[in-house]
């Protein structure tokens, strides 16, 4: 497969694509970590507290 | 150390709000601020914190420092200075770096019953738990005058007893409150000022 | 299942859990299906090898399009129904649609280059797609700047369902305007002008991007079930403390 | 530095949680240079002989209006008279919450700067010249607008206002932004003196803006 005389111009393309994709793909993950994170730790602390008033 | 105001007059939008007003308070003593609306309670704790210019007479702090006056006074007004966006913590940790405190926030916050729920966004916060952070910083950076211009405001009866005891240690500790307020805000042996009398 | 069980927030997550890992594999594979036959397709006569860049530029395109319609359905579920899941839905969707209008216009600009000489032209349809990118941002500032989600979530709706009517724009721009942009080659009418050595290719990335899409919203609209429940939690505690 | 630090911390740590931040001036950016081809036409040619200096007038409206709420938010939940009790003096905390507008506000338009210049067809060493000018004029924005900012929170208008009052004062600042920038791209006149006073008026606005800005909000908040 050649990519002819404007090579640069289809990798840097497909390079963007990718970022893009991968900058998605990244939100996506690290955002459903942090509101786990941020539940559990809610979660914690409500059950803390409970057991404490008792 | 005693705040002494010497014939201080402050006029507002071209009306005289007080004029003539002599009055001094020594560390331990609290002063209760009273009058009708619009009696000048609030223009005259702007002016001791430095946020209205007085037309007439002196404001001090004796003996003299080599601080202002205004760098010793927290001024406790009718909007809290809280961030929704921030955490509660937050909040109170800006303040407290802000205005000088190196005083642990945990137990300010501790002290306005705030410390299970300091992870929170300040917005999730009720109107009299915004008030008790903001009185938290109080606490938190140690400060000898306090301004308080209705501090009791959106406090329930708990909150309102806290506040007492917290006002309490302040003057035990050689600290000065003023106050403006209408209501019994709980001071045991506080003098008491009596503006637009005459 | 019934559509409404999955109106059940708690069912919804459900349901994605099940169904993510599947669809993260459908497109893997549809993406290496479509690449591996967007490689071999064969050069454009006129274009050359950059015909390439359409595989991803023109899918990208229609997705950004049917994004915004997605998000304008679920702007009338905000609206009209109230339903639960439209919110969720519109504001996953945003910011996905605004990173696919960017690779559009990223991947048509690295086009425009070599075959008109600039990166840019302000073409009616080109500008069209600019017009809809700074819609999405739009959008996205509006969700963002709204403290109370539910009132930015109307917002947003009413905007989107505004901005809708740019989408028979964009479509249609070509054929009102005449430029230097190609005209319209794919669904005109006397069906598609381009071979389809090239038309098989696009269509397989096309579709793998639909995967993605569908993919990400699906974990998106998950990440924002639970930032509610997250605020909700927060409210409870902050009421109880 | 405690207390700058910590509200310059503060004021980034706002802007970035709540309103898209740095978003919202570029976004304001990006459509003001997105309607001038509307306006003047589709003529490459054209375009890249007036890029620089839409993408001038552009920043230089994005960041003025970005600034209308600086005070307001800190005037209207009591954050303003907690401020003024402060040890560090106004003049002070007044260039940080400025500062701290510039690196959320002011620095990400000189970023942009670039992506736009290619939609207006500006090549590549004039847009670095337009970057560059950008970069030593957007402070000078930032705090001359500070001023206009200041007076009007004590005036209680917002919007419209503090343009009108300012942009009068930013006069200087874009006729040696643009200047210097064309001398860069097609001179005659050489890129050094004009930028060297955009520098200097950069300087200066660093200086005379938190002034004026403290002034005013002293004398307002009576």
């Amino acid at each position: 497969m050649s990519l002819g005389p404007h090579a640069d111009f289809i990798v840097a393309a497909y390079a963007v694509a990718l970022a893009v994709v991968i900058g998605l793909v990244a939100w996506v993950v690290l955002d459903y970590s942090e509101q786990r994170r941020v539940l559990g730790d809610l979660e914690e602390r409500g059950a803390r507290r409970r057991s404490r008033r008792q | 150390m005693k705040l002494v105001a010497d014939t201080i007059a402050c006029t507002r939008g071209g009306r005289e709000v007080f004029a003539g007003l002599s009055f001094s308070v020594a560390a331990g003593e609290a002063l209760l601020v009273t009058g009708r609306n619009g009696a000048g309670k609030s223009s005259l704790l702007r002016a001791i914190a430095g946020l209205v210019r007085l037309t007439a007479g002196t404001l001090a702090l004796e003996p003299d420092g080599d601080r202002s006056l205004a760098e010793q006074v927290h001024y406790l007004g009718h909007h809290d200075a809280v961030k929704p966006a921030l955490s509660v913590g937050e909040n109170l940790q800006f303040w407290t770096a802000y205005l000088g405190g190196n005083g642990d926030t945990d137990d300010a916050l501790a002290a306005v019953g705030l410390d299970a729920i300091g992870h929170l966004p300040a917005g999730t916060l009720s109107a009299g738990q915004k008030r008790r952070l903001s009185i938290a910083r109080l606490v938190a950076a140690k400060r000898p005058v306090w301004l308080l211009d209705e501090p009791t405001a959106s406090l329930d009866a708990p909150a309102q007893s806290d506040l007492a005891g917290i006002m309490d240690r302040h003057l035990h500790g050689g600290g000065i409150v003023i106050a403006a307020t209408h209501a019994d805000i709980g001071l045991k042996s506080a003098r008491s000022l009596r503006l637009g009398a005459a | 299942m019934a559509l409404i069980d999955l109106a059940n927030p708690t069912r919804f997550l459900d349901l994605v859990r099940r169904v993510l890992p599947w669809l993260i594999a459908a497109t893997v594979i549809a993406f290496a299906i479509g690449l591996t036959m967007a490689m071999n397709a064969p050069d454009d006569y006129q274009q050359g090898a950059t015909v390439k860049i359409m595989f991803l530029h023109v899918p990208a395109a229609w997705l950004a399009m049917l994004c915004w319609a997605l998000m304008s359905v679920a702007a009338l579920g905000t609206l009209v129904w109230r339903h639960p899941l439209a919110d969720v839905a519109g504001k996953a969707a945003a910011p996905i649609g605004a990173a696919l209008t960017f690779t559009c216009l990223v991947t048509g600009s690295l086009w425009g280059r070599p075959m008109w000489g600039t990166y840019w032209v302000w073409d009616a349809r080109l500008t069209s797609v600019l017009v809809l990118f700074l819609l999405y941002l739009g959008v996205l500032a509006l969700y963002w700047t709204a403290e109370d989600p539910n009132r930015g979530a109307r917002a947003a709706a009413v905007l989107v369902l505004v901005g809708a009517i740019n989408l028979p724009i964009i479509k249609f721009s070509v054929d009102w305007w005449n430029t230097l942009h190609q005209g319209e080659s794919i669904f005109r009418a006397g069906g598609p002008e381009i071979d389809p050595t090239i038309l098989r290719p696009l269509f397989a990335m096309a579709l793998a991007f639909l995967l993605l899409f569908v993919t990400l919203h699906l974990a998106a609209m998950r990440n924002e079930i639970l930032r509610r429940r997250v605020r909700t939690m927060q409210m409870m505690q902050a009421q109880t403390a | 530095m405690t207390a700058f630090n910590a509200l310059l911390m503060r004021d980034i740590r706002l802007t970035m949680r709540a309103g898209g931040g740095a978003l919202m001036g570029a976004l304001f950016f990006l459509i003001v240079v997105t309607l001038v081809p509307f306006a003047l036409g589709p003529d490459l040619a054209l375009l890249g002989r007036i890029g620089p200096s839409i993408l001038w007038l552009g920043a230089l409206l994005a960041s003025l209006l970005a600034l209308d709420r600086l005070f307001t938010s800190d005037f209207e939940d009591g954050s303003l008279d907690v401020l003024l009790t402060g040890s560090l003096p106004l003049e002070l905390a007044v260039t940080a919450k400025a500062l701290a507008h510039w690196l959320t506000t002011g620095l990400p338009l000189v970023i942009v700067a670039p992506v736009l210049g290619l939609l207006l067809n500006i090549e590549g060493g004039a847009m670095d010249a337009v970057a560059l000018t950008l970069l030593a004029g957007t402070p000078a924005l930032t705090f001359i607008g500070l001023i206009g900012a200041a007076l009007s929170v004590t005036l209680r208008r917002g919007g419209l206002l503090l343009a009108v009052l300012v942009m009068p004062l930013t006069v200087p600042v874009l006729i040696f932004g643009v200047s210097a920038t064309n001398a860069a791209v097609s001179g005659p006149v050489p890129f050094g003196p004009p930028f060297t006073i955009l520098c200097a008026l950069s300087l200066m606005s660093l200086v005379i803006g938190p002034f004026a800005a403290a002034t005013a909000l002293r004398q307002g908040l009576e």
